[in-house]
């Protein structure tokens, strides 16, 4: 740990608050069409026309066409199905027919149908409620991860039954957490597929399906090897909402899910994020899942050093987002990476500073350490040697995520091969070196304590600018600020699926999730 | 000129090889790494290590000699047949064959998401200390960003009276890098009349530069590549392209 | 059964290969490693890295899909084709055998100073939690030790009227443990009447088991190899073969 | 650096003198056929006859077949020059075709011949001064090795010319130190082979002519770099006062010399070694040479934990004899390894204990770190990332000579770009965590410090044992005390080249070197 000074630290937490509370205001008074389709799945919809598109899409649109969403859908839907009194499939199906019409429940008929709504939703968060205490109930019965940092292995065939095997030889032969990839893509679908899914490039898709399959593989490996296996997958996208319902109605134990990553990777509108990021929070906090945030990623286009006090910004903002939406310091897996040029003089000691830097400002949350990507190339040898040193740094800086870096990155997808041969790195290093931080006290003032200081003065500069903007957090995004992405707040894609709440908005999922 | 690979010695032919087999690990197994070893023309094939993976598979890693020739004179290089030129001179190039800003638009197809290595062509910013085209007077560059549906490049190229499309891949999983650039390159031959089509250029770190004319396009990049590498190859294509009909 | 190397999908057929080639780096290097690759059957090929070492000379990496397949049912393996006994077996085959000890002379021949392999098959100490022949009552072991010449072996093997010669090789640069083995067979069936000679047995870490019969002796033993395999395959051996010559 | 009780240093050292010291009086009191053919050397004698038998072995069989070596060869043979008024050379060649008788000098003849055989022998060592002051010239001309530990490559090839080719490729990728590994075998060899040599097994021969070619091409490729870069070569064997003769006359810049390593890992007789190894080391220390010795060979036979204190002892052992043979402490490079089993818990730490251990208790000797060969196995990736680990090991403990390991150890004489990989390790790790060592700070009584003060005592223990031995260091090296190997005092190649000196001794160089 770093001798910082506690008032800087307050400082830093401070500015983040003043900069991310407008973004707070904007998401309450908004919805999207994903929070309120995740309304639906919560409220028990699922399944999807034969050219597959959910049920929940097809009725949502159906409900916009009619009203649009500033009203939610619970409202019209519910009302509709004491009309019709039908249930939500059949009415979907209707709608979808093109034989429904929907429209606000009539004075007399609010409180009923506002009731039979909440009834329906509270359905679904109490299958949430279930998944996390039946979670609970593994990780004492079974056994937990052995160490900190958890080990987590990427498994990509883009086959789900491919995918299962790989995860469970993956976790016998020791990864801790498990993330599925899924297709390049999918993060800008505005629908979440549905079934088993064999196709896809460089991973398959987030399904519900998926979810239950590898889950409950991952259970019965757990069993056998007498630890409790989490899994992971992506919410970021443009369906963040639906994804993080069915990854807590599945009992996925992480999720990777980033206040930004949407907006500055996959180019989605800022505002459809920050409404999503905040509703599916809200549902991750409920179903005691960890989220992984991803400043890793803003190293793999901006220089680690040079940019590095953007993560510690981007970390504290997405502390106050998460903590807002109700997440604990647990469930933080915020992301950094080991990306700095391996030529630079005094690389690996800059790595120490800024390891160390974000573990002394999140003492208790388990950061998520990503290996060196950018600067791998195709000398494997070189390569590995380099995920050695990120492991080694890992160990001394007491990171809790620790991701898997393979020596191919700069090739191909990770072969089944790649896997092991890092396993068996992450196994030597932990291993060999596991207690040398015992020995390892970084001088008061000397290079490593002084370059974290200066990130953190850097990171509150920025603050401080943007908290002064205007424009605010949306102007410093537009400006390229993160990841030297620039996203203008009018620009992306989903920004037609937001709308501001009516003064008649209902959505008893929120209500229930904002108390 | 003939050569050999070189471990210690001049031809002594000396290669490393690793993989992996879906058999147990064992003497069958390692007899069945020699087998493949010895197929690829290891002999002798020394199998230095063989490691499980789970139950089924095996990791190997084989020392041997080669008996394969390799002839340089028959290696075939996409060189270029073209100077290399500086900004100021591509722009008065252009000035001089088209009397007006030559249009490129970029974008990075289907699903794939990197545009770092378009960005680093195409932004100011640039590649290996040189500016990237946006840099160039006489260029107007377009760039579309990442994950760019095919029709939606066709539209905006035309729509640009693009005299360039320069397109990323970076995934190859399952050749989605081939298989995207295909689709774009018809998409192109469909969308316009014969020759009149813009120049096509794509790249990313896993193509094969020799793949132009297979792909359906005029030429292909590769890892490392530099933005006055590209801006050099538009202006010369350009000149040695009848004019009139893009025009 | 057929099979092809496992990258991430079955029947993928992907490899990694690395070597060194004298050309200078650059395209026309990767050029000379793509056709390398080619002719090992790699198709694609991708040249993923390539370095110049000094001026002459580049190294490079290559992934690439093979064709080839592995046909496990034409694996030979040297397969133990009798049981593995304990030392108390062996103590008493021997027994009933020979009727007095079996002797067993073992040396490191030519320049070879390796001792530790051959001290793990014959030394109390033994390898790998197992006993060495030195600790079986019924077996006289005569280390020669290091470096040992061929001929005082011979010598000392006639000398001790060994049953059998016990040879290391570790060091193969330039085939040095081929050479001496062949040197070491030929001086023991010039000094023994035919079908006399003691059983001779060679090891090392990059012998290949099938060479046996080209290298003139009745075993070669590879890396991993215990004292009880040794010990097992000399009684097996001895039982089967007539006793009256060698009494 | 650690905290050691200097008393506990000082019994240490003193108990390796009580152990040395009759080695020493032994070695005093014999000559070898070695030791006075090296004397011939330094007279000038060289070359060898048409089936490459070197003059300096003809002849001196020729004398021992008259008089015995007991007496020294200066005398008789000075005798017979001035009788036969011949030089060395053509002397040589007579007693060759045995037309020489040789006697001891009449009484009244004898001052003349001693005082020619001085003049003579005392040229060779004149010749080693002006050797010794060009290198010194040589480095502040042209600029010394930029920092430590200093890099140190091997070249095997087998023949001299690509060998030199080799060497210039190592130095200009980095290396500062070029070893020029010798055949199999040449250790055993009871005479110096002559001239360039391009055959040999893993290495081609140690001869003059090669230390010539190699030291001019260097000399060369040093200008073009602008530093000195160092050639070293083997000592150690049935030839070392005579290697380090030639190697003194060819300004080689280092030797691997050790008082035991011949003893034990080449079956040569213990006396004969004592013998050889104190006049060659005398001659090392005239020349400005420095040694390493043989420890890190223990532990590739001898486990690395259970026998750390055996290196310890040997290291004392070897800077007694150094220092008794008037070596200084820069010119001790004395052996260690990284040898200890990379799947044991804690075997880094355990490592940088050893480490620390030799650096502290040898604080002014240039430490030989040799790096991981043992555990080395085909897994080359693996391999790739032990050796960075020894290389960082190396940097955080500040060992002064850092050899280089390859991730080819376990399958062939390092190849050209095994070189180049690992090359490419060292300045990674040497440049990323350069100054790391300014935060590795083991704790006073650390699991670090516990362990090195562990090794110190068992050494301690060691030296009480074999000190109170009445059989002493022979006895102890006949039980198999290093690397297991047993070696009695009596067996073992060479011994018939030894000889106790008679009361008519004389050896012009020994008389100059033991002033
Ligand atoms: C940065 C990066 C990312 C960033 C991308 C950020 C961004 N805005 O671009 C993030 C983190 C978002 C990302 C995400 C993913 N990535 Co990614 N990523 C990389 C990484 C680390 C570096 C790529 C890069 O920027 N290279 C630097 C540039 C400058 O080089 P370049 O692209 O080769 O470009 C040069 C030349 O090729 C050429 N060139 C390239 N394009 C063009 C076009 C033209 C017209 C011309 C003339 C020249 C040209 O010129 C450039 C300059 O010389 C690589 C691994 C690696 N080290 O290569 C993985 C990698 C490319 N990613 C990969 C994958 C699978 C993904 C994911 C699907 C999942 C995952 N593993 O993370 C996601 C989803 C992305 C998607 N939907 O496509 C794989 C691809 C595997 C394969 N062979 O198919 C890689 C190889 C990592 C791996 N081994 O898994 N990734
Ligand atoms: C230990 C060692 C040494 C020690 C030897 C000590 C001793 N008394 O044996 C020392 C330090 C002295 C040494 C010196 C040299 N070594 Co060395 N050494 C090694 C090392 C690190 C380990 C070898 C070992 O002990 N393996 C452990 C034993 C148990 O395994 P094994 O020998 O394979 O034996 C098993 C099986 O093969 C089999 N077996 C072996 N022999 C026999 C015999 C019979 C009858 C049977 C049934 C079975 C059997 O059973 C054993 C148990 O399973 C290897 C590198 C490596 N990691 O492999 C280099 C290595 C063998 N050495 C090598 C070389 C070149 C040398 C030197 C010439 C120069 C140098 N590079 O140091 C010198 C000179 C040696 C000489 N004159 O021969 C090279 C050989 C290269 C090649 N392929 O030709 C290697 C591979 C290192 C390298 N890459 O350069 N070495
Ligand atoms: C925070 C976060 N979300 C999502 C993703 C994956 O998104 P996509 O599926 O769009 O590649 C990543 C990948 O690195 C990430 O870091
Ligand atoms: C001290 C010492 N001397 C000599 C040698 C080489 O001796 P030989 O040439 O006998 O292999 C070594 C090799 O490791 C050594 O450590």
């Amino acid at each position: 740990m770093l001798e910082l000074d506690p008032t800087t630290i307050a400082t830093a937490r401070q500015l983040a608050a003043q900069v991310g509370r407008p973004i707070v205001d904007l998401a309450r008074a908004h919805t999207t069409t994903s929070v309120e389709r995740a309304t639906l799945r919560l409220a028990g919809l699922a399944g999807a026309d034969p050219d597959g598109t959910p049920w929940a899409n097809r009725l949502l649109d159906a409900v916009r066409a009619d009203l649009g969403i500033e009203h939610g859908v619970a409202l019209p839907v519910w009302d509709a199905l004491r009309r019709e009194d039908a249930d939500l499939l059949t009415l979907a199906q209707k709608a979808a027919a093109g034989s429904v019409r929907f429209e606000l429940p009539s004075e007399r008929h609010r409180d009923a149908v506002r009731a039979a709504a909440s009834i329906a939703v509270r359905r679904g968060l109490t299958r949430i409620d279930r998944r996390r205490q039946e979670r609970e109930r593994l990780v004492t019965e079974i056994g937990d991860a052995p160490r900190k940092p958890w080990i987590y292995l990427i498994v990509a065939t883009g086959n789900i039954h491919e995918d299962v095997e790989q995860a469970r030889a993956a976790a016998r032969a020791g990864a801790d957490v498990i993330a599925i990839i899924r297709s390049t893509g999918q993060s800008l679908l505005d629908y979440v597929p549905e079934g088993l899914t064999t196709e896809g490039f460089a991973g398959t898709y987030a399904t519900q399906a998926n979810f239950r399959l590898v889950r409950e593989a991952l259970d019965e490996t757990s069993r056998e090897l007498g630890r409790y296996v989490r899994l992971t997958n992506y919410a970021s996208g443009l369906c963040m909402p639906e994804i993080a319902a069915l990854a807590g109605m599945e009992r996925l134990d992480m999720m990777l899910n980033d206040s930004m990553y949407g907006i500055l990777f996959r180019d989605i509108n800022p505002l459809r994020t920050f409404v999503d990021q905040r509703f599916s929070r809200q549902v991750h906090a409920r179903a005691g899942i960890i989220i992984n945030t991803g400043e890793d990623n803003y190293l793999t286009t901006a220089d680690a050093v040079d940019a590095a006090h953007t993560v510690t910004v981007s970390q504290l903002l997405n502390e106050y987002f998460a903590k807002e939406a109700g997440l604990e310091d647990w469930q933080l897996g915020l992301g950094h990476a080991f990306e700095i040029d391996p030529d630079l003089d005094e690389s690996f000691r800059l790595e120490l500073a800024h390891a160390l830097l974000a573990r002394t400002l999140f003492p208790d949350a388990p950061l998520k350490w990503m290996p060196p990507t950018r600067h791998m190339t195709g000398d494997v040898f070189r390569g590995h040697l380099l995920d050695g040193f990120f492991n080694l740094a890992g160990a001394l800086t007491g990171q809790g995520i620790l991701l898997v870096g393979m020596m191919t990155e700069a090739v191909v997808t990770p072969w089944l091969s790649d896997r092991d041969l890092a396993l068996q790195n992450v196994r030597y290093v932990l291993n060999a070196a596991s207690n040398l931080h015992e020995d390892f006290r970084p001088a008061p003032d000397g290079f490593i304590a002084t370059r974290a200081r200066q990130v953190l003065a850097e990171a509150i500069d920025l603050l401080g600018q943007i908290s002064h903007d205007s424009t605010g957090l949306l102007g410093a995004i537009g400006d390229g600020t993160f990841g030297l992405m620039r996203r203008p707040a009018d620009g992306g894609r989903g920004l037609d699926g937001v709308a501001a709440k009516s003064e008649h908005y209902f959505n008893p999922a929120t209500e229930e999730l904002d108390r | 000129m003939i050569i050999r690979p070189y471990g210690d010695t001049t031809g002594d032919g000396m290669v490393q090889v690793s993989f992996t087999l879906p058999v147990p690990a064992g003497k069958a197994g390692d007899g069945a790494a020699r087998q493949l070893a010895t197929k690829m023309g290891l002999e002798p094939a020394l199998v230095a290590h063989s490691r499980a993976i789970g139950d089924g598979f095996t990791f190997f890693v084989v020392y041997g000699r080669v008996s394969h020739l390799v002839d340089t004179d028959q290696v075939i290089v996409v060189e270029r047949d073209h100077p290399l030129l500086t900004p100021a001179e591509v722009n008065t190039e252009i000035r001089r064959l088209l009397r007006r800003e030559l249009v490129v638009v970029g974008a990075c197809i289907g699903t794939d998401a990197h545009t770092v290595g378009i960005d680093a062509i195409l932004n100011i910013k640039g590649f290996a200390g040189e500016k990237g085209l946006e840099y160039y007077r006489e260029i107007k560059v377009v760039n579309l960003g990442a994950q760019v549906a095919v029709d939606d490049l066709v539209t905006r190229a035309r729509h640009e009276r693009a005299d360039a499309v320069l397109v990323s891949q970076v995934v190859t999983q399952r050749d989605a890098h081939l298989l995207n650039t295909r689709a774009m390159s018809d998409a192109f031959a469909t969308a316009y009349p014969d020759g009149n089509r813009p120049l096509l250029v794509v790249g990313g770190p896993r193509f094969d530069e020799g793949s132009a004319a297979d792909l359906g396009v005029d030429r292909v990049f590769v890892r490392g590549t530099t933005p006055s590498e590209v801006a050099s190859f538009l202006v010369h294509r350009l000149g040695s392209r009848d004019l009139g009909a893009s025009a």
